[in-house]
């Protein structure tokens, strides 16, 4: 079970094939990668904030939920802080298991709580000014099916 | 003494991203309170507690928490990670 | 919106990076992959074997659905035929979307009804015989909740 | 003439992967049962229609499915993909 807070960037093409080679019994794995999208206004940069210390032990208290809740071969996420330009990988969740519907549920849930759970805020930096991303309704919501 | 921590624009509306204070708040919510009536950046950045969360000791916890042998306190907006 | 039919092995970390580049004005990307796994038996090979020519109008059809049910940027199946060894990827399926719910959603989707409406049936060829992979109730059921 | 396909273990238990034969059935029962009085092994895959799908023209379809004007059948078992 891989767990990575880090600034570079990263492969997701390669991290799902190494991740897929470590896991030999498992026949379905899911991933998730979320990308830097270019918004209207022209997005220059993504800056990414977080909170060193709660922010491992939120995605490490994630990731034994759902170890705890699925039938999982294993699981990955990886997510970036600081800067990061239009197209690059913001993160990435891979889960892997005998069936797919416990790949795809560990991967979904995943995903909700990192999303509103774990301390991270992101700031889109446009050629318009900067703000801060707000929460949506929906990712506040999508926790209660858990 | 608590360490207090402000993250993304509770940060920038404060002007600084951590502190140590004396405090003899004995909940969150005593401690908002104490902030807010120390500046007017302070009592912006607290003006609407429905848009902040809150984390003792790296836990995410409600106003109510108590902050008896607590050492960390941090306020931030919803998170937006993922 | 890709759909390949195929028997030479494909990288699905190239096909992931691949797909991502294509949609960028998509922030979420959900792949699914099938994997040969190897089975109590010792697995020596699996022979897919499929229905030319219904494969391909079955696979567009269950592709056109999840296109008309979920907002998507795009999306991308990869299935082979044929022998493949263990540990060799199966079939892929990659959704990308402005949103992860329906990125998920629909790559959920695709793989239920791959599995159970895509005319395609797995053989195992083991040391202690060969048999054909009976379906599952479960995948049967899954196309219930669509 | 309609041209008859088997597919994995109905395949391997006829013999054949495809003929085209001359038949008289208005549906795909009745075919069924046209080709179950040939030989055994007819009679041996097609024992139990619960363990057996059609295809009519590349498409899904039930053992009622009427054949006026069709071209493709298609016996197999249930689907295994993904």
């Amino acid at each position: 079970m891989a767990v990575r807070l880090e600034a570079a960037a990263f492969d997701p093409g390669a991290e799902l094939n190494a991740f897929a080679a470590g896991v030999p019994g498992a026949g379905a794995v899911v991933s998730f990668t979320g990308i830097v999208r270019d918004v209207a206004a022209g997005l220059i940069a993504m800056e990414i904030e977080h909170y060193p210390g709660m922010t491992e032990r939120a995605i490490a208290a994630i990731a034994e939920e759902a170890r705890g809740r699925w039938s999982l071969s294993d699981l990955m996420v990886i997510h970036r802080f600081g800067q990061l330009g239009p197209g690059e990988a913001i993160m990435m969740v891979a889960t892997a298991a005998p069936h797919r519907a416990d790949a795809f549920a560990a991967s979904e849930f995943l995903m909700d709580y990192l999303k509103s759970r774990a301390p991270f805020w992101k700031k889109e930096v446009t050629r318009g000014g900067a703000g801060w991303v707000a929460a949506r309704d929906e990712d506040e919501a999508a926790l209660t099916r858990w | 003494m608590i360490e207090i921590l402000y993250f993304a624009w509770v940060r920038e509306r404060i002007g600084l991203p951590r502190e140590r204070i004396e405090t003899g708040a004995a909940t969150v919510a005593e401690l908002v309170d104490e902030l807010r009536a120390r500046e007017d950046r302070y009592a912006a950045a607290f003006a609407d507690l429905r848009a902040l969360r809150v984390a003792v000791d790296q836990e995410l916890a409600g106003f109510d928490a108590p902050l008896a042998g607590v050492r960390e306190v941090a306020f931030f907006p919803p998170m937006t990670g993922g």
